[in-house]
């Protein structure tokens, strides 16, 4: 057993971190830090940024463009990235849809989309879920029937996170008939969003902001060559994909770096005569977090090393997604609780770039709410918790 | 020993009940929270009409003797309706502070025109370094014969943009951390020297921040260094209220969310027929019902006290914070994505119980502070 | 609403107070208080006393010797019993068996076995759990199979609390055919516990002691006239008897109490240079379980509000089960917590009249291991809080 | 980073996992409980045979290189029989301490025979009002030409009743809570001014209370007045070997439930298919999962720090005292009944989980430390 890094790991570290102090927009950072929203032109800035340092797709092949990094090498850029207030990769593009495409898709297709979403020239967007189809989504009501070269699409996608700034979205769509087993009846189809037969409508959610969104398709015309693999095996390809991606489900470094900055806030926030950071009952929850995020990180690094020395992940590494949120919502209520009544004033404007008025609180105050609002999402989206529990349950357990 | 309603008690909760169903529903508010003001004059006219106004004081000042009890019924049911109004601003809080320490003359002049509606309170007591500790004012009263000029920063005020009048609470003398030495004064909200910034809270309740300087005071409200008890009992009594609210928002957010299990279907049954899910739906019944129980306490205890008893009170808010805490998260997680929208009213009312853990001290702070009296 | 008791409920506050201070026994009341488990003579004594006075059976109907308490009188009475020491009474016969029979039983199975219940003289346990039926009690496989003038009765009832002490035992025993359906197939039987082909076996509990047995019923022969109500009644009986007790299921009385002890030996316990109770974090539990159980004591008052005003108990009622044992379950943590190293001895002797040598901790402390796990029972028997949960979510949630 | 096990961390670990297969199983277990001294001295052999007590020691001192990897591979499978033999008491403290502060005379003298399972040590520090505090000593050794003599009480000393040599921490100047001034001493348990009084803990463990009344001590351990820091890291060497048992012990747990949840009916169906008691266990599982990462965390942080991080070492017993605490209520409450009874294991697993929660400091008490180093 062995904790070190290499020699090789520790000038990797160097790198990345001299990279981004190099490269970073520092007001992408701070915006990043205080848990505010970027605009699309800053996500594409930053993700252009990490292109041309070849950083954009670390868990791609090699010939399309990924890194050959390893698990620790992953490890140590998430983070880096995360101390030095690097946003996370819109991941639709690169970590959604990508794996499907040089994965099962064919030679034209890999030639035709795999470039544009290594650059971020191209904003893509998932239509997994609807309404009446969320954790089970075998009960999707989207239609597309062959006619001719194109499929035919109609029928309404929903939680579109983003989808107002999209290019293109990847839709499951039903191609069978509606009497066809679930599993057989199921497509996987890439969808130009530009199409006048698509209309977008934003969701606002509690925490007031338009992040997701219904996408409606009234008769849009696919051509069948957007078809991935085989039709009827859309179901197969984005399961296979959930149960692939690890690394980083758990956000460990983001919420490391998180923890840092309530520490710091809370050291900040007077408490009458005191700091807050000096109530003993604070300070006893903001250590449980601290060590539960520790236990955790563990679980995730005995995860890499399984990987890293050849092996299966072991059973730890279902747990990874439950306890991560856990987690993130856990700082989520502190950060509240350390803003006090700072959490409470709603007022989105100050965080404009050219608000010019009186700020109430400080930033990081009075965006805890929200953010906290927000991150409720943690738990329900990407299959929620409880349809974690459910399969650990089956697959680990053998319940 | 009886807890069952008197006539009169029961026609207070019957007509706010009507109130809410009929005049305030979910569209309704919404409305009201685009509103230049965010809250409804209209509903505010008829708070008076109804006497609601009139519930928190005493027949001697012109009130209807509005007990703990009165102010427990009207909350619970503006809790399920998510009422904005600024009822604990205005009425609760302003007006009780001056029935509280005001002289007769003081009484005569605001406490009718609060009763009728007519006039808009806030008190500024908070302040950004002081968090829940009462007897933390740096704001400062500097006396000129016999005239107050006030300094400094009052933060998150409900209803402070909207008053006509501020209850400030200020140092005329002391540290700043001393449980002597603060007063109370009544300040015309319209200065020039009041700067306020006004916003919604994310819950929809109006506040603002404000800053005064030298602004000159309408009047001593008490007994001059000696408002620290008076500010703790109606602090206390505005805790109630919303602690009252959060146990008529808890009973709707329950309900709605085993509305939604019985309707709701996953893998072809409604996610009510799952176990797991049963049992969190019990468990978030029986923190309503604990918090509906330590409420009723604190109502009782403080009603059989002079309306005060900090330790009921502090046993309540920290009890009902906990429920709240738990139904307003279970609520959200068992509707799944659509419980995170702005379009249906359950993603409101966990935003209103998330505050009301915060509001008035946090569920850790009445947890200590019970524990110390 | 009110809170205040009338001069009539003082006066009998009075009385009570009265009362405990000159017939409770003051060994007994401070074995009770340090939790000990007391002799069959010393419960046997206590009910004695309360019989003497006219109150061993408040709950039982005044024309066989009960009280005419009103809801109020019962709770003033629980809570100076439980201040002063006293220790419970032992249900089987005065809380459990007797209601049944003066509600189902025929006159002379009244005449015959009341008198002896009320003034203790006869000890019951209760035959109603078996290896296979815990929290399922139909599918309990003991048989009665009527022989004449006589059952003949076969089989093991498992759990029976203190049945070492037993004269009588009253059982669930099937009575129909197996085939028939269970609710039809079980009857109430009162067996004489004397029978020799009776046997009881201890059975050890992780305290360490036989609290609990095993009955084994090898052919015992037992009159027809035992039989309560109709065959094939026994499980509607014995329902109705659960869903009727509410009064002080809750333990509130008794967890009030030893919370007060609680923060006197947190008081006392040293915590090097300070007291435990000093500390804040153990105070911030103690105080949140404290609240907790003001909270249920209200939802007790409540139910017996609602009561003595002649309505039906509330949906809250239903939770009164669940919440007093989570209550008492986190007192006894709470107590081992406060012992530190003292929970850890285990020297059931030290607490014998006759023991000499060097006590290990004092009383209390050392006792504070063996309670908590004893306690770990309150949330599995008399209907586990699994099954309590099952109920309130079918019966008042309607799911 | 590569958590994988060298090949003779695998033998380690597979060789204490037969000896519990194959030679500790329950019945054997309650058979050793039950005899006169509460352990197996035949075991205790065979600890020696197998190199196992000399695993804590370097090679230097004669000893294995034993590192934290090690110390928690024995105790982690230790803990899935719930081994009673006092390897901490005597390999890892009494030893420890020998090997940490000792001069060469004294290694000499007592370790090789430690090693060879001839000598049974015991290490007398917590005293009636200590609690957890290392630093609050109040019995005292007094020097009289050369000699210590030392009186007072020492509280719930495991393997103190088998003992033969003590180590005590007593106070040779200073405050009761000074941190200077506590000093180390040998003393030979079986004098007559060593009055011991043993007994079981309820987890099986043997312990003893100790009083000493002017007993000559054989001789001053390590630096006069300077023994603190060397308590604090034994003690936390002690504290990691009882969370490696508690690891092991909860695997156990969360099989035995796990099996009996797949196994036992109720309503004509395993429990395990309701999925209340499935999200039960899984949340078991993780619990059990999140324990074994942040052993594992504090082995290796200990382990690249010549031994000892306090920090780490006090985020583990946090984090695995939440997880014990958990995994230990849920096995009996799963199991119902038969969970409560002596007859099967699971209720003194349960019992061991307990006491570990306490030993060598509580939850909270690390959480505390955690946040303040």
């Amino acid at each position: 057993m062995n904790l070190n890094f290499s020699t090789e790991e520790t000038d990797f570290q160097q790198e990345v971190r001299q990279f981004l102090q190099d490269k970073l927009p520092k007001d992408i950072a701070k915006k990043t830090k205080d848990g505010l929203h970027l605009s699309k032109d800053e996500y594409v800035q930053w993700q252009q940024i990490l292109h041309a340092q070849g950083w954009s797709a670390p868990n791609w092949p090699v010939e399309h463009g990924g890194t050959a990094w390893t698990p620790t090498q992953k490890y140590i850029f998430a983070n880096e990235c995360a101390k030095a207030g690097a946003p996370d990769v819109i991941p639709f593009g690169l970590k959604m849809v990508a794996p499907i495409i040089y994965t099962f898709g064919n030679e034209e297709q890999k030639q035709r989309f795999l470039p544009d979403i290594l650059a971020s020239n191209v904003w893509w967007c998932q239509g997994y879920s609807e309404t009446g189809a969320g954790s089970d989504l075998a009960g999707l009501k989207t239609t597309a029937v062959r006619d001719g070269d194109e499929y035919v699409v109609n029928g309404t996608k929903t939680w579109t996170t983003l989808g107002q700034y999209a290019d293109w979205i990847f839709c499951l769509v039903r191609t069978g008939a509606p009497s066809a087993k679930n599993q057989e009846a199921i497509s996987f189809l890439l969808i130009n969003m530009h199409d006048p037969k698509i209309t977008v409508s934003p969701i606002v959610l509690i925490d007031g902001k338009p992040e997701v969104n219904e996408v409606h398709f009234d008769g849009v015309r696919v051509p069948a060559e957007n078809l991935i693999g085989v039709e009827g095996q859309g179901w197969t390809y984005a399961k296979i994909l959930l149960s692939h991606e690890r690394t980083g489900i758990a956000r460990v470094a983001l919420s490391k770096e998180r923890l840092v900055q309530l520490k710091e806030l809370a050291q900040g926030s007077p408490d009458g005569a005191n700091k807050l950071l000096d109530d003993p009952i604070f300070a006893q929850k903001v250590a449980d977090v601290e060590i539960n995020l520790l236990a955790l990180e563990y679980t995730e690094l005995r995860t890499l090393s399984a990987i890293s020395t050849g092996q299966a992940p072991g059973p730890e590494s279902s747990i990874l997604k439950i306890v991560g949120t856990q987690v993130i919502q856990a700082i989520d209520e502190l950060y509240v609780e350390a803003a006090g009544y700072y959490s409470m004033p709603f007022v989105p404007h100050q965080f404009e770039d050219d608000f010019e008025g009186q700020h109430i609180g400080s930033d990081m105050e009075a965006n805890t709410a929200l953010r906290y609002f927000n991150n409720r999402k943690a738990s329900i989206y990407g299959g929620s918790n409880e349809i974690q529990t459910n399969i650990i349950s089956k697959a680990v357990l053998g319940l | 020993m009886d807890f069952s309603l008197s006539s009169e008690q029961q026609m207070i909760q019957d007509s706010v009940s009507r109130f809410i169903l009929n005049d305030y529903d979910f569209d309704t508010r919404r409305k009201i929270l685009k509103s230049e003001t965010g809250y409804s004059q209209k509903n505010w006219d008829k708070f008076a009409e109804l006497g609601w106004l009139m519930l928190p004081f005493t027949e001697e000042d012109g009130g209807l003797g509005g007990s703990m009890v009165d102010l427990m019924l009207v909350m619970e049911e503006f809790g399920k309706g998510m009422v904005v109004e600024p009822f604990i601003a205005t009425a609760v809080m302003g007006g009780g502070l001056i029935a509280a320490a005001g002289n007769q003359e003081q009484k005569d002049d605001y406490l009718p025109r609060i009763m009728a509606g007519e006039l808009q309170m806030a008190f500024a007591y908070a302040e950004p370094q002081s968090r829940y500790h009462l007897n933390n004012v740096a704001t400062s009263a500097t006396e000129t014969s016999g005239e107050y000029a006030i300094s400094g920063q009052k933060s998150v005020i409900l209803n402070g943009n909207h008053a006509d009048i501020l209850i400030v609470a200020a140092r005329t003398s002391g540290d700043q951390n001393d449980n002597d030495g603060i007063s109370l004064f009544l300040v015309d909200a319209t200065l020039p020297s009041v700067k306020r910034t006004g916003y919604a809270n994310v819950d929809g309740h109006q506040a603002a921040d404000i800053w005064f300087e030298n602004t000159p005071a309408l009047g001593l409200l008490g007994e001059k260094g000696k408002a620290l008890p008076v500010i703790e009992t109606i602090i206390d009594k505005a805790t109630l209220a919303v602690c009252a609210e959060a146990v008529g928002a808890m009973q709707v957010a329950h309900a709605r969310t085993l509305e939604y299990a019985k309707t709701r279907k996953q893998f072809g049954r409604t996610i009510g027929s799952f176990q797991a899910i049963q049992h969190r739906l019990v468990n978030m019944f029986m923190e309503h019902q604990q918090a509906k129980s330590i409420l009723l306490m604190a109502v009782l205890k403080m009603d059989s006290n002079n309306g005060s008893d900090a330790k009921a009170l502090s046993a309540a808010k920290s009890r009902i914070g906990k429920a709240a805490n738990l139904v307003g998260r279970e609520t959200i997680q068992i509707h799944g994505g659509i419980g995170m929208t702005d379009e249906i009213d359950v993603g409101h009312i966990f935003k209103r119980l998330t505050t009301i853990q915060f509001l008035f001290g946090s569920t850790d702070m009445h947890t200590k502070r019970f524990a110390s009296l």
